[in-house]
């Protein structure tokens, strides 16, 4: 469904969510192209999630991502040409290049830390609730994170602080398990859960939970718009999960992908090789709310060509400025060790 | 200069830092260990219950929790008590903490400090006895204190309070009742700046935490001997001031150091490499380490003395270098 | 309630029960006469436990306990001689001097490690169950811990594996924390576990859960009799809570006595002190046993006092052992680093 | 004798110790990391089903599981994968296996091996790339091995995987393509046998796992130069082959350590400091040493590529200690 904002808010969400689309499948054709080295993690399939999600934030809100970052950047508002110039190495990157894909980080859009260490940021987005309630100052603390961070006892250990010191987080898994290679719930051999589903363990310490298509930018919306407002009124903390299916062109660290998209593969998805049709008909976040905004009536298709093309000249753009940027002097190495 | 037992003057350092920084908030232990004193940190606890928090036995949740916090804008001090327990929560610290300005590219800043007892204390065993500094010395991006006297233990900690960077602060059990000169309102004293604990000619000692006063313990027994050695406490081994080691070294040409992590890759083999290698053309007699031996520390007293940095064995140490002023010839 | 077993039986669970009380008020006046150094803990007030649990164990199962171990040895026959050694750092103590009181340790009787680290075990008693399953040898590995070890990732992670796995392993928790200092179950400030009850953990994990009177022999028996029959039975993890009381002298790391336990006490406590007296009157698990044995008739009071004199004379003949034997040689230092 | 790729040799020896010995499970990753070769591992994976077990993202808790299963008679094999997440399991590696036979008096033994990947890979960053081996070398009880060629990557691994002490096997994704001779059926080498990897008479170079093969590029290119570079692999850190160190230190009386960790009490350091003592009265030149600079992992390739203990770092450190034949002279 649609989430339940103003038409051009609708349009805005829209946007941020194709541009991560587009930027990402931009992305991996500089990484095929061998513009940056090592393995990385994209979005892909879980766009509604980070929109709808961090549209919430205020000045002030505190983020915690993890290795899958880049979303959570754009949909907060990064500069796509300083984010990708980051993810290349490059001196203009937001963190002049020393972060990477892994680290992607813009303090003054709230982010305080991109952890690749799975389930890092738990205990530090407990923290800065910690600080934000020792300090009054009303906000909140908000950590994205996988289904696998549920694995590491830091979870465990941090939602048991959360729930007894009352702290003003919003824990937001994101699974993207489902049909997942390896991360299947259940109890076969392959499964790496035993707490079915898998909120039965933030609910064992007491923690507010909930639970949501996460390919569905307007029920993802209505459930953070209540979680938050719960925070910001009894400043405790609480935990959604946010249900997505994986993307066929994302069970390898290194993504193929398996159509580029574009905005008419809302109505028709013929050309989508076979094997990964289902999805891009099914389960794609952003493809889902194209068709809704058409259908009910908030925009035309005509509309919808404009907004992509809008959004491919801006990942244009960051593609030129990114690859212009040059590598930063190898002595900035010994810089930023210490404040 | 009033005198002050090393406990009074850390308490007070704490309690003058929770009354000038509302930003510091102090977790977990007592910071004075299972020490009979502990129970004089409850009055600080009882004037700040806000600001003083006991959180569950989840080392690795709250240091965390800490660093977040520090990223946030506050400045915790964090008591793990017994250094060992700093392993649990290992991944938080050497792996979040001490990478986050770096990855970051100079944006988030970190100032939480970790206060940890080490070493031997007498019936530990292996399980809690650990000195972690070398480890710690081993990632970038933290800043290592060891305090060993009440002046120093005043001075540093309150520097540690002020810095923004992750800082872990070495304290030791065996120090706390310790007495010694503590000037009325003392400066914080800069990391950085190493001391010499003792002037002598003839052998420099370099010695951290409670191994300083044990060398100086030996020292001043070996002046009867005719031995006169300097002892010199780096203080701080992040950032470490190389400078005043490698002074009182070309002064005597021989050293000796003594610290309480295991030897291998321990403090004392990073000290012994770089003066090592800075004073090469300087040297009249190799470096000796003396350190806890390469074993789990055993829990019975006589094993856990004999696997210590003991009075004798740094001694020993000292005497051989000192002994047979042989200046180094070529073998053909 | 008794132990549905023979009378035979219940005299030797009298007897353990006893053996355990008098050896650990003898270990306290040896502290406080320096006899050896650092702090230790007493199981005082849990005795009826780890008897009535340690009772069912057969040859080849596997035992992990914590800094409070000392009664989990003497419990499954331990000698107290050899025992007392150790815990001097004497050349005769079952680790040579070299564990002491955090980790006394018996392999022959079963005992893989004794953990000071708390929730250490969790996972190692998780591990030998992983052992037993795969080399199929039909024995079960028993883990026995406190409240607080809950608090640690640690205990989590295990948990999730072994309900995964299906792995023969009875998890003990020794709640001692029920009006214990700092480890309050409840919502308060100085609360450390927001999972109330705290077999909400484990169930949360699908773990099989039980909870059980840990001052009354007879109830931990039978819990304790169901849950390895199922484990034997199949094959996956049980966990239970044994709840006792804080033994009024074991608040600090240097317990005091408030008064020498005396089977007299079964029947009269006007010598304790006022403080103290109520957890005598109510809550000392060996003078419920033997009140019940009495009043059961399965022993007379003369019998009971006949227990206790045997049991005096093999507490004093430990003393009398560990304080002869020597210290071990320093060099030995040097040994058992590795295989 | 027959060549082999590194990944397959390394294969071939997971394969052979698996059938040899039905009280090993592998558990964890695919031993290869993120290789395009790690596909191979899952035939492996095919062939047993019950003894190549995937668990949870819990590190602690699965590596503790192994310690518990090896203390009740298995003998697991741990694939972390990268080394930096060792740390997740830090407080059962250092304090529960690490010490266990030691506070048991020698009752229980711990015959575990975690394998990791170390070092820098090329993108890693701050938060995976670290060489974990010095602050485990600084934890006795632990025994610790670093591959370097086809041939010693099985030969280790065999010894690994039947040793009664915990093992850390410290692997190098980079290591995994290069090719070499493997003898059919080559025996196990024994821990504690350091290998001159190649005969020189001007400068010892004691290098580890990934760094022999980077400093015999480097030598090869020094010979040109006049400069013959002896290349001495100790393969295993504990037990530790000091001897065969000397031997080739006395003969040159020049020595460059080159190893990946980060510099400040890393492998090199320790190495410098025992040399530095035992080789006082033969030593032309300070000892240098060419490690990870003291600093996080940057991500950007010629930031990481600046920090990392490069060819051309190698080379100047060789040539520095190498030139120069000067005597000692001892100053007034
Ligand atoms: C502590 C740790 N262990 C293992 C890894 C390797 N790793 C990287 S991503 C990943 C899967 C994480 O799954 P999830 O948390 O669900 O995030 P997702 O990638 O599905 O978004 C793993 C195991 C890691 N980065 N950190
Ligand atoms: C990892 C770790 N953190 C802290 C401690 C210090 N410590 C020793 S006993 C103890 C309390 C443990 O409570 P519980 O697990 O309930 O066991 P109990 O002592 O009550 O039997 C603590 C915190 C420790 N030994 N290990
Ligand atoms: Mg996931
Ligand atoms: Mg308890």
């Amino acid at each position: 469904m649609l989430p339940e904002i103003t038409r051009e808010n609708l349009i805005d969400f829209c946007r941020r969510m194709l541009l991560i689309r587009l930027f990402e499948e931009a992305l991996i054709v500089l990484h095929k192209a061998g513009r940056f080295s090592g393995h990385y993690h994209v979005y892909i399939g879980q766009e509604a999630t980070g929109v709808s999600a961090l549209s919430f934030l205020e000045e002030g809100d505190s983020i915690f991502t993890t290795h899958r970052n880049h979303g959570h950047l754009l949909a907060r508002g990064a500069e796509p040409g300083r984010l990708l110039a980051e993810i290349l190495g490059r001196r203009d990157g937001y963190n002049k290049g020393k972060g990477g894909t892994f680290h992607t980080n813009v303090a003054a859009l709230g982010f305080l830390q991109a952890s690749g260490v799975v389930g890092g940021i738990i205990p530090l987005a407990t923290g800065a609730a910690y600080a934000i309630k020792a300090q009054e100052t009303g906000r909140i603390s908000v950590c994205l994170f996988g289904d696998g961070a549920l694995e590491e006892g830091a979870a465990a250990e941090s939602f048991n602080i959360a729930s007894l010191w009352k702290l003003p987080v919003l824990y937001l898994c994101e699974n993207n398990g489902k049909y997942g290679h390896g991360r299947d719930v259940g109890a076969a051999r392959s499964s790496t859960l035993a707490t079915y589903p898998l909120t039965d363990l933030p609910a064992a310490y007491r923690l507010p939970i909930h639970q949501v298509d996460g390919t569905d930018a307007g029920a993802v919306h209505g459930v953070v718009a209540e979680a938050i407002k719960k925070i910001r009124w009894d400043g405790g903390p609480q935990f959604i999960e946010a249900q997505t299916v994986r993307w066929p062109g994302g069970e390898t660290n290194w993504p193929i992908v398996p159509i580029p998209t574009d905005v008419a593969l809302a109505w028709d998805v013929n050309s989508v090789p076979e094997a990964a049709r289902h999805w891009y008909r099914d389960s794609d976040p952003v493809l889902i709310l194209i068709r809704e905004l058409v259908e009910k009536k908030q925009a035309t298709k005509a509309e919808i060509n404009q907004i992509q093309k809008g959004v491919r000249d801006v990942v244009d753009r960051a593609v030129e400025f990114a690859l212009a940027s040059p590598y930063p002097k190898p002595e900035t190495a010994l810089e930023d060790v210490f404040a | 200069m009033r005198e002050l037992a090393y406990y009074e003057s850390k308490l007070e350092a704490l309690r003058e830092i929770l009354a000038a920084n509302g930003k510091v908030h102090l977790m977990g232990g007592s910071f004075l260990g299972l020490s009979p004193r502990r129970n004089l940190f409850r009055e600080i606890e009882k004037s700040y219950p806000d600001r003083v928090i006991s959180p569950p036995i989840s080392e690795l949740g709250y240091c965390g929790l800490a660093i977040g916090a520090a990223m946030a804008g506050l400045r915790p001090i964090v008591d793990l008590s017994t250094a060992s327990f700093i392993f649990e929560a290992w991944p938080q610290v050497v792996n979040e903490a001490a990478n986050a300005l770096y990855m970051s590219g100079g944006q988030t800043r970190v100032p939480v400090v970790f206060h940890v007892l080490h070493g031997l204390r007498g019936g530990g065993a292996a399980q809690h006895s650990h000195s972690p500094q070398a480890m710690l010395w081993n990632c970038p991006g933290l800043e290592v204190v060891l305090p060993s006297s009440p002046r120093d233990v005043r001075g540093l900690l309150k520097t540690a309070a002020g810095t923004d960077n992750p800082t872990i602060f070495v304290d030791h059990l065996n120090l706390l009742e310790l007495r010694g000169p503590v000037p009325e309102n003392d400066e914080a004293i800069p990391f950085g700046r190493a001391e010499v604990k003792r002037a002598g000619d003839d052998v420099t000692v370099i010695a951290t935490s409670y191994m300083v006063q044990r060398s100086l313990t030996v020292a001043g027994r070996l002046a009867s001997e005719g031995i006169e050695v300097e002892v010199v406490d780096p203080r701080t081994l992040v950032p470490l001031d190389f400078q005043t080691m490698m002074t009182s070294v070309e002064k005597t040409r021989r050293v000796v150091i003594v610290d309480e992590c295991h030897q291998s890759c321990g403090v004392a083999a990073e000290l012994a490499a770089r003066i090592g290698e800075a004073g090469f053309d300087k040297l009249r007699a190799p470096i000796r380490r003396v350190t806890t031996l390469d074993v789990p520390v055993p829990f019975s007293a006589p094993l856990e003395e004999f696997i210590s940095p003991s009075e004798s064995r740094i001694a020993d140490a000292i005497r051989e270098v000192a002994q047979g002023k042989r200046l180094k010839v070529d073998r053909p």
